[in-house]
């Protein structure tokens, strides 16, 4: 661990991002570090709430990505994050997918009231972006007491993923992002689904931070054009920054 | 220096019978001040010797009293004194030996040699393993032995530190004679050499008689009587005694006469049965027990000049035992029918040969009776 | 250690497997040798001692098996945080803070691990014949002595029954150090952790080679076990 | 049953928390009597009988503990479900995919217990003196009735920690749970699961009231073990 | 009916010793032959007499041999029969009880009564407890019991059921006289009862004799002598038979001479110790052992007539002790420095009346005299 601090001026910055950024954080990683040779950038992977719950337990963060606006939402409210340096990141969008074959025939939102769609995988209401969302579209579409009771939460997208992927599920909702991690030839995109409000990744500086100007440059330079490429390479979409 | 005990320990049967007042299943009830000898504990099956050994040791708290050995004062309840088991320097042979069975003898035998260097150690185990005959199993686990292995292993532990006190529940109770009478021996030198009080419970008559300096004699958990193997045996003090002593013939409620001609006599008359004895030192109660040791029945052969000599009745043979060295017989007395058990050594039956059916002639020796 | 490598395909695979299954090895040994060495004091407590509020202390070892991990997890990080009350002390003290270092995974290994090494042994402890301890008081033994020598190498299947479940346990540990130690790439991500990200990213190549040699794993060491008790007398 | 409250604000909140408990306690209940029944057949034949690859056994029991709970959540949905080997089976016979039923919670409990019942299990009935069963045997008594009425009865202190760590760990499984039973609420959002998405969602305050509840129950079936323990004159 | 068995079975200390095909750490060879009786195995500490019941019942399977009981084939090597222990009707003692732990007396009793109706079983069970003395104790754990009290409740446990044998190993040695005496009678009265064959393992010489009908005798691993008791106890055919049933009085490498003028007997000579003997039936070698009872010899006073007859030397009293009934005292034979060991009642002690240091006569009952 003698790396780990005290050592001459490298600087350590840890940046806890959601496990969809895996990939496209790791190659922006070694970018940043060719650039910036004295910080040494920490990645943190996980899935939002946790990474949310170790900032709010006072774990050693210094910048916060999560794939999902909510738990910024709630470290802004507590004052855990410096809002000024929030900033969008990356956008994706949520799809429907059906298990390969689509046997059912399933084209629309419509069709999911029918009799024989039996199960809808998608992930917690509540606790998770892709729930959400796709509660939100479901609603807007008026359908969500049709399905209602043919809802499979699962705890992430991932499970989601596995229960259409094996068809137990006869559709399910997941982002775009996620498609590419399904197994190959399990399962069909079928649409993408319209939001009201479009789906958009914040990134931000964690206000415990002891490095902040560093960390200001980690997120200007993912939300800069080395990063947007890196991340429009892996799906995601840029948004506009407001 | 000895051992002076005067303690009491209640069982109970459940642990909320103590709470609701209930009286104890068991109470023990103890008092006996001896030197440094070896004393034999001497007692029915149940009467309570191991739990003396127990609370002597530590193992169990007496519910009060106070126990001293060798001026140590190892429990007094008063004092809220309770010396821990470790300090009171004991060599213990468990009734059920409590060998470790994760060590083999060798182990064993070394465990309670504390302190000591390796050389001395090995010195003194293999002093234990030739004392006990168990040379050659020392890397037996005590699952690889045979009963007597493990009590003779369990007494080699005992004795290997030299301990202050050695407490012996039944420690010869599996050995075979040969192996038995030579420890016997070995106890008694121990005990002289280190001069330390030894005691030693036995259900053995013969092994309290040879080893023991003192008897201390138990009957439900209260001591009877404390006295030399000739004391106790020769003069129990009551009937628990006696019959524990083997005086198989007890009359009980006896009322002892005075004779005017012989005032140094007195006769008891039992039912219909009338003996003559020599009239105690002690005053003697009107009603009395008495018994005899069935050693102590003569059997004499049908004659006439026998008969006319006191305590000599005329009896019928109920049966004959042979003990291996000596015969017993089951004798009816013919006016009374009491019976009798008489034993006599082989060759001198052989004189009488006697079976069952046959009459004889049965004297009581007048010394040997025993009032209580 | 893992920088020298050159990031070639190959390598970077070598260095997702090689990389976690040192790290869950160092995690889970550190954290079964605390495991069964505090466990053991405190079942010998449960087993041999009588004192107040026993069973609330039986209780509070078990919690964390209760409990989902997260949650653990989440107590610990709120304990040992920069903000918490442990945290703070050692920061403080050290400038360390010892979350999200391999430390911390060996902490939430420990706690989740502890209930089932205390159970287990408390139970073999209670088993044991207290004749044989008193014999060694006899011969003037003391208690930690008796203990020692006596007591844990009679209860000693059971000590190793628990040590075994405290690794399986530790090597598989997963919610809790998630949440204490994160998932740091070439840091604390442990077997487990990269198994479950390997899955949820649709690495099915690299999960499954992990599981395999998780699974390799455990066969050794239990065999190496087997071996071991099947040389004990007793 | 739920349903038939009407949904203000408190009677959501008391379905939030009753249903999750009622649920865990009839899972974990079922899969503890499972565990507590299948395990200890196990571990008497993995304590008692000679057989070749025994140690295999051994090894294939602990294996969920070592695995992270969603890959054996994984290996169960691809066993279980509809197009799974067993699941389509099942289901061609009786057109039921016991997925996403609280009976696959139940199977999820049961596997992830198994280990721990059956580890301390095999230690408590290695430690009976085997002088007891010879003796039963002696009286005329078959292995089984030997097994029921004197090994086991000897080696319940064992027997009854194993079912404690296994119902302590059926309540806090999670993993395996969300994997093969999801998280359907009103059917199979058990407290772990409901509290890991309370905190997921940042709703601490259900979070933790569903923590305290954990907490009360485990206290309270502790203390009722330990009635029961004191209560044993062995 | 009866019992027939002749099987071996080796124990080896190491696993791995046996399949380097190292000699055995103990080698057990057994045969014999014998009817519904009761039956003592008698033997030194590790000869094998456990080993012996438990091969018989099952509880360890020999390396060889056969075992019929009653008939029933328990154990055949070549036809690889081996009887369940279950399917053997057993009543086995164990020498360390094996009470179970968690069943109170009543239960533990009761335990081998499968399939008897419930008034039935308590009926046995009470006339066990009743048999062996151990009213009252019905709801006590084994826990809450003393050493002698666990004996008998694992005796009353192997008698219940009514057995087709009875395996005792050491069942009384925990026991005191007084009912050690009375189950003696008991053992007895059920074995003539249930007509069963017996196998009783004790170290008691007295028990032996009072109790069986037959005696095997074990040293280490094999059968010395099966007879009945006054056989093995009066006419040992070996040194090791002779010192384990008490004759402490052995001669060795005597050599034996005939006598013109009395062609029935036979001058055993020993150095410079000769006796005079009776001749035996059998024809001996030129060099043989004898040895005598303690008991067998007569001790005289120092008087000139006693003197002159066959084997009676002038002998010093070297120590007296009191086993209770009798005085064992040893001798030094003044010509040759032997020293002998004699017993003799106390009654008749008297008459002597002899201290250390006395001198005496002592005389070797010729008639007595054991040759082997
Ligand atoms: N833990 C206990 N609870 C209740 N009663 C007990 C307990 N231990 C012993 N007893 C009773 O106390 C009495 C004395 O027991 P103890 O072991 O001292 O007898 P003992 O004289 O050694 O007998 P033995 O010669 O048979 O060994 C017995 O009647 C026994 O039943
Ligand atoms: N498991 C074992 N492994 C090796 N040797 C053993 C084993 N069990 C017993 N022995 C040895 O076998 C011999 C015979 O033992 P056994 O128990 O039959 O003797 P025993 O005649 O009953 O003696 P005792 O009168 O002392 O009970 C002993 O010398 C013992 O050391
Ligand atoms: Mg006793
Ligand atoms: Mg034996």
């Amino acid at each position: 661990t003698d790396k780990d601090y005290g050592q001459s001026q490298i600087t350590k910055i840890t940046i806890s991002a959601s496990a969809v950024f895996t990939e496209a954080f790791t190659d922006i990683e070694e970018d940043f570090e060719t650039e910036y040779p004295e910080i040494d950038l920490i990645m943190n992977f996980g899935n939002a709430g946790s990474l949310r719950m170790q900032i709010e337990g006072g774990a050693p963060i210094d910048v916060f990505a999560p794939a999902d606006t909510n738990h910024m939402d709630i470290l802004a409210s507590k004052g855990l994050i410096y809002n000024y340096s929030q900033k969008k990141l990356a956008g994706n969008s949520l799809v429907m997918i059906v298990p390969k074959g689509n046997i059912l025939n399933i084209s629309s939102m419509e069709d999911l009231i029918r009799p024989e769609v039996k199960r809808i995988a998608l992930s917690d209401t509540e606790a998770s972006a892709v729930g959400r969302y796709a509660k939100q579209s479901l609603s807007e579409e008026g359908v969500w007491n049709g399905v209602q009771n043919k809802l499979l939460t699962g705890d992430t997208v991932k499970n989601s993923l596995v229960y259409v992927e094996r068809g137990e599920a006869d559709a399910g909702f997941v982002f775009i992002t996620d498609v590419s991690s399904a197994k190959p030839d399990t399962i069909e995109m079928i649409t993408v689904v319209p939001v009201s409000t479009p789906i958009a990744y914040p990134i931000a500086v964690v206000s415990s931070t002891m490095h902040s100007e560093e960390s200001q440059l980690f997120i200007d330079f993912v939300t800069g054009e080395k990063g947007k490429s890196i991340l429009e390479q892996y799906g995601f979409s840029i948004p506009q920054n407001g | 220096m000895g051992i002076k005990v005067d303690f009491r320990k209640r069982y109970y049967n459940k642990k909320s019978d103590k709470k609701k007042g209930k009286e104890a299943s068991f109470t023990l009830d103890v008092q006996f001040e001896l030197g440094d000898e070896l004393v034999v504990l001497f007692g029915r099956s149940g009467s309570g010797k191991t739990t003396t050994l127990q609370c002597i040791s530590g193992l169990l708290e007496p519910n009060g009293g106070k126990i001293v050995v060798n001026d140590n004062v190892y429990f007094d309840c008063h004092k809220r004194t309770n010396l821990p088991v470790q300090q009171r320097s004991l060599g213990y042979v468990f009734q059920n030996y409590a060998l470790f069975p994760h060590m083999d003898v060798k182990k064993n035998i070394a465990y309670g040699l504390k302190g000591w260097n390796e050389v001395n150690k090995e010195k003194r185990v293999i002093e234990m393993l030739q004392l006990l005959h168990i040379e050659g199993l020392e890397h037996n686990y005590p699952s690889q032995l045979s009963g007597g292995q493990k009590q003779r292993v369990a007494l080699a532990r005992a004795l290997a530190p030299k301990p202050d006190i050695l407490l012996l529940d039944e420690p010869f109770s599996a050995l075979d004679m040969v192996v038995r009478m030579k420890l016997r021996e070995k106890i008694k030198e121990i005990q002289r050499e280190l001069r330390i009080p030894v005691l030693f419970i036995t259900h053995n008559h013969v092994e309290a008689f040879t080893i023991a300096d003192k008897v201390v004699i138990f009957h439900e958990g209260r001591v009877q009587q404390i006295g030399t193997p000739e004391d106790v045996f020769y003069q129990p003090s009551n009937r628990h005694v006696a019959e524990l002593v083997g005086l198989s013939n007890i009359f009980e409620d006896a009322i002892a006469l005075n004779v005017d001609e012989a005032p140094e006599t007195l006769v008891l008359e039992c039912g219909n049965l009338k003996v003559i004895t020599n009239k105690p030192d002690r005053i003697v109660a009107e009603k009395v027990s008495w018994g005899i040791r069935p050693e102590n029945l003569r059997i004499l052969p049908l004659t006439d000049d026998a008969k006319s000599r006191e305590n000599t009745f005329k009896a019928c043979v109920k049966s004959v035992v042979n003990k291996g060295a000596s015969k017993v017989l089951a004798l009816e007395i013919a006016e009374h029918k009491n019976l009798l058990l008489a034993e006599m050594a082989n060759q001198f039956f052989e004189d009488v040969d006697l079976r069952t059916g046959d009459e004889c002639l049965a004297r009581i020796e007048m010394s040997k009776i025993v009032i209580f | 250690m893992v920088s020298v490598f050159l990031k070639t395909d190959e390598l970077k695979m070598l260095e997702q497997v090689w990389f976690p299954l040192v790290i869950t090895l160092k995690i889970a040994i550190t954290s079964t040798l605390l495991v069964a060495l505090i466990g053991v004091i405190i079942s010998y407590l449960l087993a041999r001692r009588d004192f107040r509020g026993k069973w609330i202390a039986d209780v509070l070892v078990t919690l964390p098996l209760v409990l989902p991990p997260t949650v653990t997890g989440y107590v610990l990080v709120v304990l040992l945080g920069r903000n918490g009350s442990l945290g703070e002390i050692l920061y403080d003290i050290t400038g360390w803070t010892i979350l999200f270092t391999w430390e911390a995974a060996v902490i939430a290994a420990f706690i989740v691990s502890l209930p089932l090494m205390v159970k287990t042994t408390t139970a073999a402890i209670e088993a044991v014949d207290r004749d044989f301890e008193y014999a060694a008081f006899t011969l003037g033994r003391k208690e930690l002595e008796t203990a020692l020598f006596i007591t844990l190498p009679l209860a000693k299947k059971g000590i190793l029954a628990g040590t075994v479940l405290s690794f399986a346990r530790a090597v598989g540990e997963f919610g809790a150090t998630l949440m204490v130690a994160g998932n740091i790439p070439g840091r604390t991500n442990t077997m487990s952790i990269s198994i479950y990200s390997a899955f949820q990213a649709g690495n099915n190549e690299l999960a499954n080679l992990l599981v395999i040699i998780l699974i390799t794993m455990s066969f050794a060491s239990m065999a190496i076990t087997a071996k071991l008790v099947n040389s004990w007398k007793i």
